[in-house]
């Protein structure tokens, strides 16, 4: 082996590098120890990768940190794609931040259960970075718009989390290109009109030779098309198999599928698919392959007139747009269509939008008290309007004054609740997985009763026994849930026992029953209704 | 083989117990990182287990249910596909490096060589960028191809007689979101299937192939083919055999290529469900550690199978 | 390069060109990745949703974009290089030591032992994530870059185990004798005769290694929190997990992140082909 | 390797041979309140040692309800929490004492719940005879509640449902806990509801437990619109309005606040015809 200097030269370099990398590891391993740093610090993890979100969160922490000199604010951003798994683990070592992001149902029960701090007791008392305003003395619970209740967990009877911010659904449109095919600016104004709208966008563009699609989409954007007009053709049918007259979506539908209430051939499934495939076949094709950055691409590149999204889209589509950005919300069809207005009740609220960017306080959290305050600080009517300004999202506290730029994203209210989709409102991720992986059956070619068929076959085989399992998983957790709370019964029993006079522990003591006895009743009725139908709903034997 | 240095007896064991001190250190290491979490994970695979600190004991459960698991037993169909292709994928290196090797110029070949190392530079998630911009239905590569060649127009005439249903006129092929086209598409992915280390360790094995052997070889009249055959290949036949193992191992475990293309669901269809991303959707999507400790024990079954097959029927010369 | 003929120089055909038509068609379809990767990291978002094949002109080539990219890049690319260099040594000797044990005897257990570690290589990994976790807990290695290190080593045994024991046993046996002979123990040994005679692949496995560990994404990914600790690894999910993404930044940070392998290649480039090219590397 | 790497990972190492929060002082107080935070192996701990040392009732009975949520739970862990709590009601002279009853309770829980496979019918035989001690008190109430769950929702043909919770509804006359009466009125409307049985009798007992008072504000919205939609399509329109009013205005922000609205104008318009 011939020694060549070059080798060596080039090896003693990166030796060299090596130990400059070394020495700084070791310094940074040095000044990094927790001891060294005496500061009172508040770490908040969330995916907001948004351009201007990081850096509106970064001016909200400089602001409160001005305000508290004594305090520390960091923020640590995780891609979504990654966060679930970052998050979890996190948890489940006892690293995780003070404050931790947990929308998107990624936290089961268990892990609310045991990693999150309950924080009924917080949200009854004032926000005191309210005082001077209209809601000062209300509780900090009555100044989000929606009350808290997206936050209030029924089995483990608190709340988990308090929410920053409101995505609502609108349609994005690319308003060169629209005048140039419309002539006008004007967006449809019925579900008819936006069809025809779609037709029309198609025809041009073959006339030109120009690949044009009408909606951008992929895996993240065809859900807010497709769920939202699956749920319209619900409005009906969710109410009527209800098992209580409550008014509100829940798990009803469920069950109702297991008891034979409805199935995939009722004439509201029949019209929900009908109309997913009416405005699937106008999405990209292929968007099942594709991403959230390449519906982005499509719609930016002008190869897509329209793309449907979530308002915390307007941002990151207004940077990069070259051209004038228009937005209009999906319209529904009315109670007059014939196809579709048989089975719904009318618009569509959003008043049901459940808030997004809710942060929930670890139990390992250092600091919970000034995690608590910052995020009281956040939440406060004057800070929630500059963080909208800053951001361009609308906000989840209510009444603050948020940017005229936002108006268009503003929630309707004045509309029903929509009914189920496929997945119960994302309760039952295994039938989802069903209804998503089969979902090309329903957008495939050909005629458009022969897709409806072959989606409505392949749910029928292999969507209950999803179901099932997603219902015996969650009778699963319930009983586990439960087993802990025995614990707290003979625990609240014992302490206020101990203390009688101690009006707090009776209450949260009586909580406990009560919440006990509700989830024991219905859990047992869903394994009633689980072990009365097993044999219907058994899958059928794979040839 | 050679005679040992030692002989095992216990004697030997205690003449030269310093001997052990050399495993020591690997030894405590692998144990402690790898075999105890494996441990762990076998131990867990008996419990109803969401990956915090409750836990219950359910003894066989997991194992009964994952019996009757139409997913993963689909999915273990999809991964021996799978394993097929990469079989076929191994093709191409081989042909490579037998080419380079029959290259007259030592230059050129030494370049070659160089140049295969070079793309090993860029960062895999470069690579999966690329290539799914290859197979985007609307601006991809592959589709423009397919136009531009007029396969596309074979294509569809095929599906017209075969009636499959798949491709049609005048709407670009969705490689990734039609699901019969799913296990193509991951056959075409990474085309054309250059692994650089292996073909530098098949040029290695080529270089013990004396000139002389080529010149007896041209005096019997043998033609390229068949001096691939009966010079090249059985030189070469060790490496293929490790390559192959390690290739068979990593596909059956692989999942990462699947999630990051297709998704947690194994995309349309759940075609591209393999067993590893079957075990990573139940654990980090549906929070069932248990189950997914038993998917894994059940794959490691598998893989442990396979590989005591390969070593007893498949071996070859040391 | 020492030539000494293993080609067969007697046998040749008067053109090679069909072949290197082939070999430069393959090459060229590899090599697509790195010209992309290259002329993108020059482009801003307009000109890459304009044209996303071609390079753009000279005269628009976004400098800025490499700037970025150091600034951004070269923190994590410390990080890495602490955690792929150190493994990497700690990897080959332990893995040296533990294949002299398995080439050099066949004590009680020795066989026992290997099974074990070959085993290691079957194990699929992804339910052992948890428990993994909690025991970097326990030992208070979490947000650690020696975490990474020793996850590492203790991953890279089972493979380089493998190649050495067969390479250590493949050696001539005299020499072993004959140090004997002079009164050298096994450590002795080890140090004189097996690291001298395995200097090649030892580089060649190194290489390996260290790619290995300078793509590793998943473990630092989960157990690195603070920034200033971030691999390479990591540094570019987050940067690719962006939702405006500025295709010129992330592909320049890309080129960035393969700058110390290209360095480390350019040098060890005959080292590395060389040591495979020996057969160091077989079943 | 920074020294105190390495002491970390030495003491990681050791970790399970070095000795644990042993020694540590405890009263059963700091035990419950670690049974309140999920806590359980801790408190375990914590009540095994108080055990030990002076192995008096309420420390063993603390024990054992500790022992039921000890991770990893199996059932060998549940058997040893059903022994204590057996030993505990045998050894009892009186049958009305606070642990004797509350231990009575646990065990007919282990059989409901806590054992991996339940023993729903020893379960409610246990309910029915707890339920039944005299002086039996709250534990007694539980019981009693507990017991007409498991006859509501045992699996039987829906036909004998509402015999079933005519007789679960016997149980609230020996009900004097509000919180107790008011969880059991729920059960019993729902039962009434899910099986279809009789509407007025569901919100009969709604308006009970409404008036008995609903801890969790968060239900007190489904309470107003489930009673007024009751009284709906019962045919009682003033109180379906008095409800639904209620409700528009204690629940400006939810989703339901547009279809109340019109069901209250529609209500009207039926009064006005």
């Amino acid at each position: 082996m011939k020694r060549r200097p070059l080798v060596w030269a080039g090896l003693a370099a990166f030796a060299l590098i090596y130990a400059v990398a070394t020495v700084r590891v070791l310094i940074l391993s040095a000044t990094a120890s927790p001891v060294a740093n005496a500061k009172v610090t508040v770490r908040f993890a969330h995916f907001y990768l948004e351009p201007g979100l990081r850096e509106a969160y970064a001016q909200i922490a400089a602001d409160y940190m001005h305000l508290h000199p004594g305090v520390r604010v960091e923020q640590i951003a995780v891609p979504q794609r990654i966060f679930n798994a970052w998050a979890k683990t996190q948890l489940i070592g006892g690293t995780a931040p003070d404050l931790v992001l947990v929308d998107g149902g990624q936290f089961t029960l268990e892990d609310l259960a045991r990693h999150f701090t309950p924080l009924h007791e917080w949200v009854e008392a004032p926000n005191p970075y309210n005082s001077g305003t209209d809601v000062a003395d209300l509780p900090w619970r009555e100044t989000f718009i929606d009350g808290l209740t997206g936050s209030y967990d029924s089995r483990l009877l608190s709340y988990y989390s308090i929410p920053t911010s409101l995505f609502t659904n609108r349609v994005f449109f690319n308003r060169a290109l629209w005048r140039e095919i419309f002539g006008t600016e004007t967006p449809p104004s019925d579900y008819e009109d936006f069809l025809a709208a779609c037709e029309r966008i198609e025809a041009w563009g073959a006339a030109r030779g120009r690949p044009l699609v009408p909606l951008a989409g992929s895996v993240y954007n065809a859900p807010f098309l497709i769920d939202f007009l699956f749920g319209t053709q619900t409005q009906r049918r969710q109410f009527e198999v209800a098992w209580s007259a409550h008014l509100r979506a829940d798990l009803s539908p469920s069950v109702a599928l297991l008891q034979g209430r409805w199935d995939f051939s009722d004439p509201a499934l029949q019209a929900a698919f009908r109309i997913v495939r009416d405005v699937g076949r106008h999405i990209q094709p292929g968007f099942l392959q594709l991403q959230r950055d390449d519906a982005n691409f499509a719609f930016l590149q002008g190869r897509a007139v329209m793309l449907a999204s979530g308002a915390h889209e307007a941002a990151s589509l207004r940077a990069q747009a070259e051209f004038p950005l228009g937005v209009f919300a999906l319209p529904v069809p009315g109670t007059d269509h014939p196809r579709y207005g048989a089975q719904i009740f009318g618009p569509v609220t959003e008043a049901n939008i459940r808030p997004a960017g809710a942060f929930g306080l670890t139990r390992t959290s250092r600091e919970p008290v000034q995690a608590v305050d910052f995020l009281r600080y956040l939440t406060s009517q004057a800070t929630a309007a500059r963080f909208a300004a800053l951001s361009g999202w609308l906000t989840a506290v209510a009444d603050a004054q948020i940017p005229a730029a936002l108006d268009p994203f503003r929630p309707v209210t004045a509309g029903y609740a929509n009914g189920f989709d496929l997945s119960i409102r994302r309760r039952h991720p295994d039938a989802k997985r069903v209804a998503d992986t089969n979902l090309h059956l329903l957008i495939a070619a050909g005629s458009d009763d022969a897709a409806v068929a072959a989606y409505t076959a392949a749910l029928a085989r292999d969507y209950p026994p999803a179901l099932r399992l997603d219902l015996e998983n969650r009778v699963a957790n319930t009983r586990r849930n439960v087993m802990r709370q025995d614990g707290n019964l003979a625990a609240y029993r014992w302490m206020s026992q101990a203390a009688p006079d101690d009006t707090v522990l009776k209450r949260r003591f009586n909580e406990v029953a009560e919440q006990i006895d509700g989830n024991e009743a219905e859990n047992y009725f869903i394994m009633h209704e689980l072990a009365r139908t097993a044999a219907a709903t058994q899958p059928p034997a794979r040839p | 083989m050679k005679p040992p240095a030692s002989r095992s007896s216990p004697a030997a064991a205690f003449r030269e117990w310093r001997l052990y001190l050399f495993v020591l250190p690997s030894l405590f290491l692998v144990a402690l990182f790898a075999y105890f979490p494996a441990a762990s994970a076998i131990y867990h695979s008996l419990f109803d287990w969401q990956g915090g600190e409750a836990k219950q004991y359910v003894a066989w459960a997991n194992f009964n249910r994952a019996w009757s698991d139409r997913v993963l037993w689909d999915s273990f169909v999809t991964v021996a596909f799978l394993v097929g292709f990469n079989l076929v994928k191994m093709l191409p290196s081989i042909a490579l490096a037998v080419v380079i090797h029959r290259l007259r110029s030592e230059r050129w070949q030494y370049l070659y060589r160089v140049l295969l190392v070079v793309p090993m530079l860029v960062p895999g998630l470069v690579t999966l960028f690329i290539w799914k911009f290859y197979l985007d239905p609307n601006l991809g590569l592959l589709n423009r191809l397919l136009d531009a060649t007029g396969l596309k127009a074979a294509l569809v005439g095929l599906d017209r007689l075969a009636g499959w249903g798949v491709f049609a006129e005048g709407v670009p092929i969705g490689w990734l979101s039609q699901p019969q086209l799913v296990l193509p598409s991951l056959f075409l992915w990474g085309f054309p299937w250059i692994g650089a280390v292996g073909v530098l360790i098949y040029l290695a094995g080529l270089q013990a192939i004396g000139t002389e052997v080529y010149e007896a070889a041209e005096l019997d009249g043998i033609g390229p083919v068949g001096k691939f055959f009966y010079i090249e290949l059985p030189l070469i036949l060790t490496q293929v055999r490790l390559n192959l193992t390690l290739l068979i191992i990593s596909t059956l475990q692989g999942y990462g290529l699947q999630l990051l293309l297709l998704g947690d669901t194994g995309g349309p269809g759940g075609r591209g469900m393999t067993p590893g991303l079957w075990m990573y959707n139940r654990a980090f999507i549906a929070g069932e550690f248990g189950y997914a400790c038993a998917i894994g024990l059940i794959l490691f079954g598998f893989i442990l199978a396979l590989s005591l097959v390969n070593n007893r029927y498949v071996r070859t010369r040391r | 390069m020492n030539t000494s003929g293993s080609t067969p120089a007697a046998f040749r055909r008067p053109s090679d060109w069909t072949k290197h038509l082939f070999i430069l068609l393959l090459l060229g379809i590899e090599l697509l990745p790195l010209y992309m990767m290259v002329q993108v990291s020059l482009k801003d978002n307009a000109a890459f949703i304009r044209n996303p094949w071609l390079p753009s002109s000279p005269a628009d080539w976004q400098w800025e974009n490499w700037v970025h990219a150091a600034r951004l890049v070269l923190p994590y690319v410390s990080n890495s290089l602490f955690v792929a260099v150190t493994g990497t040594m700690l990897t080959l000797a332990l893995a040296l030591a533990g294949a002299y044990f398995f080439a050099r005897s066949r004590l009680p257990f020795s066989r026992l032992l290997w099974a074990a570690f070959m085993v290691l290589m079957m194990l699929p990994g992804i339910a052992n994530i948890v428990p993994l976790f909690s025991l970097l807990k326990e030992m208070s290695l979490l947000n650690t870059l020696y975490a990474l290190v020793l996850v590492g080593v203790a991953g890279g045994q089972a493979f380089n185990l493998f190649v050495l024991r067969g390479f250590i046993e493949d050696l001539p046996r005299d020499l072993f004798e004959a140090a004997e002979i002079d009164g050298a123990g096994h450590f002795q040994q080890l140090v004189h005769v097996v690291v001298p005679m395995s200097a090649s692949i030892l580089g060649t496995l190194a290489i390996l290694a260290f790619l290995n560990k300078w793509n590793e994404f998943l473990l630092p990914l989960i157990i690195l929190r603070d920034r200033e600790l971030f691999t390479i690894g990591v540094g570019l999910i987050y940067l690719d997990g962006e939702y405006v993404k500025q295709w010129g930044q992330i592909m320049a940070a890309y080129l960035f992140a393969a700058l110390p392998l290209l360095i480390l290649f350019a040098f060890t480039m005959r080292l590395f082909v060389r040591g495979l090219s020996q057969g160091a590397i077989k079943g | 390797m920074t020294p105190a790497f390495r002491l970390s990972l030495l003491l990681g190492l050791l970790a399970p041979v070095l000795p644990g929060a042993e020694g540590r002082p405890g009263t059963l107080q700091d035990g419950w309140e670690l049974v309140t935070l999920y806590r359980f192996n801790e408190a375990e701990a914590l009540f095994r040692r108080l055990a030990d040392r002076e192995p008096s009732r309420e420390h063993r009975y603390a024990l054992a309800v500790s022992l039921l949520n000890r991770q990893p739970k199996s059932d060998r862990t549940v058997a040893e929490a059903r022994r204590y709590l057996t030993a505990l009601v045998k050894e009892s002279t009186a049958p009305d004492e606070e642990i004797t009853l509350a231990a009575r309770f646990y065990v007919a829980r282990i059989l409901q719940l806590h054992q991996s496979k339940p023993d729903l019918a020893a379960a409610r035989l246990a309910y029915r005879e707890l339920s039944r001690t005299p002086g039996g008190g709250f534990w007694a109430e539980v019981a009693a509640v507990k017991w007409a769950t498991l006859h509501v929702y045992e699996v039987t043909p829906w036909s004998e449902k509402a015999a079933r919770l005519a007789e679960a509804e016997k149980e609230l006359a020996r009900l004097t806990s509000p919180t107790l009466r008011k969880d059991l009125q729920i059960i019993l409307a729902d039962g009434y509801e899910k099986f279809g049985i009789s509407l007025p009798a569901a919100l009969h007992h709604l308006e009970e437990a409404w008036a008995a008072g609903i801890e969790r504000g968060i239900d007190q919205g489904d309470f107003l619109a489930r009673m007024g939609e009751l009284a709906r399509r019962i045919g009682d329109p003033a109180k379906a309005r008095g409800y639904f009013t209620e409700f528009l205005r204690r629940f400006r922000r939810d989703e339901r606040v547009y279809w109340i609205t019109q069901k209250v104008a529609d209500l009207e318009q039926g009064d006005r015809r």
